[in-house]
């Protein structure tokens, strides 16, 4: 039993890591553009599909082809930026709409890119350690470890850079970023380079565990929501603390109950947050 | 009404013609065939697009293939003429609406004389359109039959009843296993053929080791899943009808938490993939039901498919290996079926292929001779069941162990499947 | 003239709120707008440091026209807006909040000096450097957005409402601030809706009724002036 | 924003004509486009029950679900406990009605993108309930024979309402009945409120408003609507399951509203009946099903890069310039952008 709760909390860890990244990229992008990005579960799939192309196809190392589709995810946020987000930066539902479209487009490209069937993505390494009873693949511990320093870094760099302090400030008042003479599009660029790559790593990192389709990102992308909203939609310290929890509770559910329940579970953990807290664990009251 | 209906009906046309030139320039109306020879079009009505495509488009695509063979050997003979086969595709999107829409344009505007369809979601859409024009539909899943659709045929892929040949394989090869245990995605494909499952270690003498799983259709980590499934340490993990996504991950996380016994399955998908990424040794003497079509015992003479090595062979060739799975051949062999029944008949009409098709209960399944059954499992005789392959991983290869025969299971074993069916709320009366 | 405001109009959805007004400032001391609530006064500030465009008009600073540019490209000229309601970042720390007010700036050593400046002129500031900014009282708040404000190194300082919900003490604190920025050679634009403490500190003073200036002249004489008296000084 | 409530001759010939292209269309058509028509106009009563939950500011992702609890309610209501089908889609819409006062008082606890999200859960959660309970809602399956609107036989005269051109009659009728009563809703004094709950938040509930109240009431009217679209829905496919009423259904609501535009109450029927006929016969009949969700993305975000107010705005426009003013009038983007 005490393997089995250990083995429990390694699964939990794991789904927590990958989900962690997809939400933080999903608030910094809606704190930033004021954007709720329908189509990041499709930069999910992107990064996905981004190791096929370049781990199974080209045959890169893994991960210089998880750096290459952190960049090539990254851009996608920035051509998603100019192309869409910045003409609608007044109309944020027009952004929304807009962002399904983008999505309806990745995912046919995919499907016409590399077929319908999901794809294969050979084994990165078959190791494992062994704690007890219970075991942590080396795969699933790359994603855990890609999480931790992927947002150590980002935490650096909202905490102690220039540009990081830019972007805070935009995601609180973008008006008074302004006077500050910050630039508003710059920002949004970097924001969005940044919010798209996580997704984007996300997708890399788990492309060995997952076998990529055109249509995995839909499943993450009503899970992010959940997240943000029990974390509190501007807050990415709350994002992440969110993620943790809601992974632990959605994988224990699963694990002594069944998935259906758990995700019935995570939803009323959601809307409990919401009644009680209505702006979220971490999140300040929306302003006016 | 008849007649009334057949005056507006050339009416109607004209106006249709008329407003569709005016109205709609760029909306192509269906293309009227004036070519020479006689043409017979057959629907294709299924996903095309989004999440279930992966359930419809490879079955287009092996029937352009099928289509494209019969029609360079100068069509099919009916009545002493040669017709050619079209195919008609509208993607339905899995919709219940769309495939209305789309079985109004294949019967009335397109011409077909038969609709072959995935099922499941659309069927009820175009259940009463099929009745009231006397369309004769084929569904992979038969858990659309009821008494009431006489017109409906279940004609390739008896869904999940075949797997009671893998278990009782199972059972006579290796009687050291004792417990099982089963999971299943929480839907209309998993609940059946948990069912199944359930009736088939029944009757082989094996006991669950605990209760079914049942995960939400949406899962992406499978570790728990696994987790939970291995810790009574059973004999036998069976994987159902899992879908090709789930299967992999599952397979690999038994791997990974270092299950030692037998695995049994509905489908495996991409099995070589599976073996790269656990081992040859893990994979070896898993079983499941879908062959390979470049194996050779296909070749036996009392296998209807036409060619499959062949055509196997064709559809790597033309949509690559990735994209092959089993409704890449299961459309197609429902083809076969549907023209060697036309043929027998001399006509194209439904009615008359229905009938024919059905003579004697008797017809030409994929995998040999079969009986039409099914009445007291969905109220109608119109699944047809015969036998079915056990496959084997042998080496990291799938191979086809045996043909076992369904209804000699049936014969024994019969009220076990009706009770578990019962259970699980799956008989054709129990049914909202 | 350090800024000219020519014939500005400005409208929001359809809706005129500002009808043609025109003011100079010189570059020194401080020019104050008074008026009541949705007179424009605040638009006024908000078309000069480029968060509202004007569909007319002209505005000229340091001798270039500056009404086309993006918001960030004039604090870039130098001229900083302490807008109203303050708006400081509420999750970003006291100091931090100061040193986005650089963000634009390249000299180091001059921004490590002006930052203790700042400290030095706001002692409570200095105690609170670390914490949230969201966690300060009004007046504090106040104080963060002047610094930030100052941290840009302006040639040219818009205050709106600096007074607005502070207490008694702190108004006057605030005035203090006010004079002592200007005496340092930062001209200011000071909005106020407390039109005697403006015209107590400012040199000139501009009148805005419904979107146009309806009395302007030396501070001193607007204090005398009937109307104004009668409207705005409650006597 | 009031529009003008007199119509004018001109507006007297327009609403002839419209009149008999309504009556005409589904003579028009080939017989597949009829089934679309059934499907289109009862998609209209969705989008245009839906703008008016929009009125009050907050945007709702649970309108498809509340379509479905009218569709399930109506269904049951039918096949189980045997009432006549159209009293059992007037109980399905108020089934839909009733859960939606039910869930007004977790959902307008919140506002914004929290209410968006939590309507979302709300509805994600009722939906799952149907897809988990086999008993009665019949789990992912869903209910099948449902029964049908039943046949009109006056022995001169005889209406089978399968026919797609029977029932679309039948479905106009309500429609239009159902938009009259929104419309109605919009103009009175109630729809006033809302609209100054929009813009005015603060300030009406200074000046005693209880923006809960008119925020709730506008979620029940719109879904009592709703469940009256998902009520004709199931009685014409005769089946409802889960998928039926998910996220992507939602989404599409969503974006035929918003193509459309909603400062009139005609600018989401504009979105609906423009993307259907686009996607459903243009791009169908152009025989690229793989490419289809592509291209119909394409058009999404040209649409909506070009018509930011959305299709509503080129009406604005020509009415505008029939009238011989010089500038549009078309509303900022704020109107559309309503957070």
């Amino acid at each position: 039993m005490p393997d089995f709760l250990l083995q429990t909390v390694f699964n939990a860890s794991y789904a927590a890591s990958y989900m962690a990244l997809i939400a933080v990229g999903l608030v910094l992008i809606f704190g930033v553009m004021g954007v709720i990005n329908f189509a990041h579960g499709e930069l999910y799939m992107a990064g996905a599909y981004a190791i096929v192309f370049f781990y199974v196809w080209s045959g890169l190392p893994f991960f210089v082809a998880v750096a290459l589709g952190l960049v090539f995810v990254g851009c996608l946020g920035i051509l998603m930026e100019l192309t869409l987000f910045r003409p609608l930066r007044t109309n944020p539902l027009g952004g929304l709409i807009a962002s399904i479209g983008f999505l309806l487009i990745l995912q046919t490209l995919a499907v016409l890119g590399f077929g319908l069937r999901n794809q294969n993505v050979p084994p990165v390494s078959q190791g494992r350690i062994t704690v007890g009873g219970a075991f942590l693949t080396y795969e699933r511990l790359y994603v855990i470890i890609a999480t931790v320093g992927l947002l150590t870094a980002l935490y650096f760099f909202l905490r102690k850079s220039k540009f990081g302090w830019a972007l805070r400030a935009c995601a609180q008042d973008r008006e008074a970023a302004a006077l500050q003479g910050i630039s508003i599009n710059q920002t949004a660029r970097y924001a969005m380079f940044i919010g798209a790559a996580l997704a984007g790593v996300a997708g890399a990192m788990t492309a060995p565990l997952v076998a990529p389709s055109p249509y995995m990102g839909h499943s993450v992308i009503v899970t992010a929501f959940i997240i943000i909203i029990v974390g509190g939609i501007g807050s990415l310290e709350g994002a992440v603390v969110a993620a943790v929890l809601y992974a632990f509770v959605h994988t224990f559910v699963t694990t002594f109950y069944d998935g259906v329940i758990a995700n019935i579970v995570g939803l009323l953990l959601m809307l409990a947050v919401l009644v009680v807290k209505p702006q979220g664990l971490f999140g300040v009251r929306e302003r006016a | 009404m008849k007649s009334a209906s057949s005056i507006s009906l050339t009416r109607r046309s004209l106006l249709t013609g008329a407003a569709s030139a005016a109205l709609l320039p760029l909306v192509g109306m269906p293309k009227a065939s004036f070519a020479q020879e006689n043409v017979v079009k057959v629907g294709f009505l299924a996903p095309l697009t989004g999440p279930v495509a992966a359930w419809g488009k490879p079955g287009l695509d092996g029937c352009k293939i099928w289509a494209d063979w019969v029609n360079e050997a100068g069509g099919i003979e009916i009545g002493g003429k040669p017709y050619k086969v079209e195919l008609a595709s509208y993607d339905d999107e899995d919709d219940a609406g769309k495939a209305r829409t789309g079985a109004t344009q294949l019967i009335r505007e397109n011409d077909v004389k038969f609709i072959m369809m995935l099922g499941g979601n659309s069927w009820p859409g175009v259940e009463e359109i099929a009745a009231r024009q006397g369309m004769m539909v084929s569904t992979l899943l038969p858990s659309d039959l009821t008494p009431d659709t006489t017109t409906l045929i279940a004609p390739c892929e008896v869904h999940p009843i075949y797997n009671v040949t893998g278990v009782d394989w199972l059972a006579a090869n290796h009687p050291d296993l004792k417990t099982a245990v089963v999971c299943a995605q929480d839907d209309a494909l998993g609940k059946p053929s948990v069912a199944t499952y359930l009736a088939a270690f029944e009757a082989a003498g094996i006991t669950m080791a605990s209760p079914p799983l049942f995960f939400d259709p949406a899962t992406t980590d499978f570790a728990p899943v696994m987790t939970q499934l291995l810790a009574n340490n059973p004999d036998i993990l069976c994987l159902d009808t899992c879908y090709a996504d789930y299967v992999q991950p599952l397979c690999e996380q038994a791997f990974q938490q270092g299950y030692k016994g037998k695995i049994i399955s509905c489908t495996l998908d991409f099995y070589q993939r599976i073996v790269e990424r656990t081992s040859k040794e893990f994979m070896e003497g898993v079983i499941f039901q879908f062959p390979d079509f470049d194996d050779k015992a296909l070749n036996d003479p009392r296998i209807n498919f036409k060619k499959p090595n062949e055509f196997f062979a064709e559809y790597v060739k033309r949509y690559g290996a990735t994209e092959w799975s089993a409704v890449s051949w299961e459309y197609s062999s429902i083809l076969d079926l549907w023209a060697d029944a036309a043929q027998r008949a001399g006509s194209v009409e439904p009615a008359d292929v229905l009938v024919a098709m059905k003579e004697g209960g008797k017809g030409k399944h994929a995998f040999g001779d079969a009986r039409w059954w099914g009445k007291e499992l969905f109220g109608i005789d119109n699944a047809l069941v015969g036998d079915w392959p056990v496959v084997v991983i042998r080496d990291g290869k799938a191979t086809i162990a045996e043909f076992r025969s369904i209804p000699d299971w049936w014969d024994k074993n019969g009220q076990l499947l009706v009770k578990h069916m019962t259970d699980l709320g799956q008989m054709w009366n129990q049914r909202t | 003239m350090l800024l000219e405001v020519r014939n500005l109009h400005v409208h929001y959805n359809k809706v005129a709120a500002l009808k043609g007004v025109s003011l100079q400032v010189p570059s020194g001391g401080i020019v104050t707008i008074i008026g009541a609530n949705g007179a424009g006064k605040s638009t006024t500030l908000r078309s000069i440091s480029g968060l509202t465009k004007p569909s007319k008009g002209e505005i000229h600073f340091d001798g270039q026209r500056i009404d086309n540019l993006p918001a960030e490209k004039i604090v870039a000229r130098g001229i900083a807006h302490v807008p109203e309601g303050r708006r400081i970042f509420p999750d970003l720390t006291v100091e931090e909040n100061l040193r986005i007010g650089a963000f634009l700036r390249t000299d180091k050593a001059k921004i490590e000096s002006d930052i203790e400046d700042i400290f030095q002129r706001f002692p409570r500031l200095k105690e609170r450097r670390t914490q949230w900014a969201r966690t300060l009282s009004g007046g504090e708040q106040q104080m963060v957005a002047i610094g930030r404000a100052l941290m840009s190194g302006p040639k040219l300082l818009l205050l709106d409402e600096p007074s607005m919900g502070l207490s008694p003490v702190m108004v006057q604190e605030m005035a203090r601030i006010v004079s002592d920025i200007a005496e340092r050679g930062v001209p200011v634009v000071l909005v106020e809706q407390n039109a005697g403490l403006a015209l107590k500190l400012a040199s000139y003073a501009y009148v805005l009724e419904i979107g146009t200036v309806a009395v302007e002249g030396k501070a001193s004489d607007l204090q005398t002036n009937d109307h104004v008296r009668r409207a705005y000084l409650g006597a | 924003m009031p529009e003008k409530t007199s119509i004018g001759g001109a507006g007297l010939i327009g609403i002839l004509i419209l009149a008999v292209v309504l009556i005409a269309v589904p003579h028009l058509v080939s017989f597949s486009q009829q089934e679309l028509l059934v499907l289109l106009t009862i998609n209209v009563l969705v989008v245009v029950s839906y703008r008016l939950q929009t009125l009050t500011g907050e945007w709702s992702l649970a309108h498809v679900v509340m379509m479905g609890a009218g569709a399930y309610g109506s269904a049951l209501f039918a096949k189980s406990f045997g009432f006549p089908v159209p009293l059992a889609m007037i109980a399905g819409a108020i089934t839909a009605g009733l859960i939606a006062t039910l869930l007004s008082f977790p959902l307008f606890r919140m506002k914004g993108f929290y209410f968006l999200i939590g309507s979302f859960a709300a509805g994600e959660i009722l939906r799952l309930i149907w897809k988990r309970f086999t008993d009665p809602f019949g789990g992912p399956k869903g209910i099948q024979r449902i029964p049908g609107f039943p046949e009109i036989d006056l022995g001169f005269i005889h209406i089978d309402f399968y026919d797609p051109a029977n029932y679309y009659y039948l479905v106009l009728v309500v429609v239009l009945v159902s938009l009259w009563v929104l419309y109605r809703v919009e103009k009175s004094r109630i729809g006033l409120t809302f609209h100054a709950i929009h813009w005015q938040d603060k300030l009406s509930e200074s000046v005693g408003v209880d923006a809960f109240r008119y925020r709730m009431l506008a979620f029940v009217i719109a879904s009592f609507f709703a469940g009256l679209a998902g009520a004709l829905y199931a009685h014409y496919l005769s089946t409802v399951n889960p998928n039926q009423f998910d996220v992507n259904t939602m989404v599409y609501v969503l974006i035929w509203t918003i193509v459309g535009g909603t400062s009139r109450w005609y600018g989401p029927i504009l979105g609906v009946v423009a993307l259907t006929i686009v996607d459903e016969v243009i791009l169908r009949s152009i025989g690229v099903d793989q490419v289809r969700p592509l291209l119909y993305g394409l058009i999404l975000i040209l649409a909506i890069l070009f018509l930011p107010n959305g299709l509503e705005s080129l009406v604005i426009k020509a009415r505008d310039a029939l009238r011989g003013r010089g500038g549009a009038n078309v509303p900022n983007g704020e109107a559309v952008a309503r957070k």
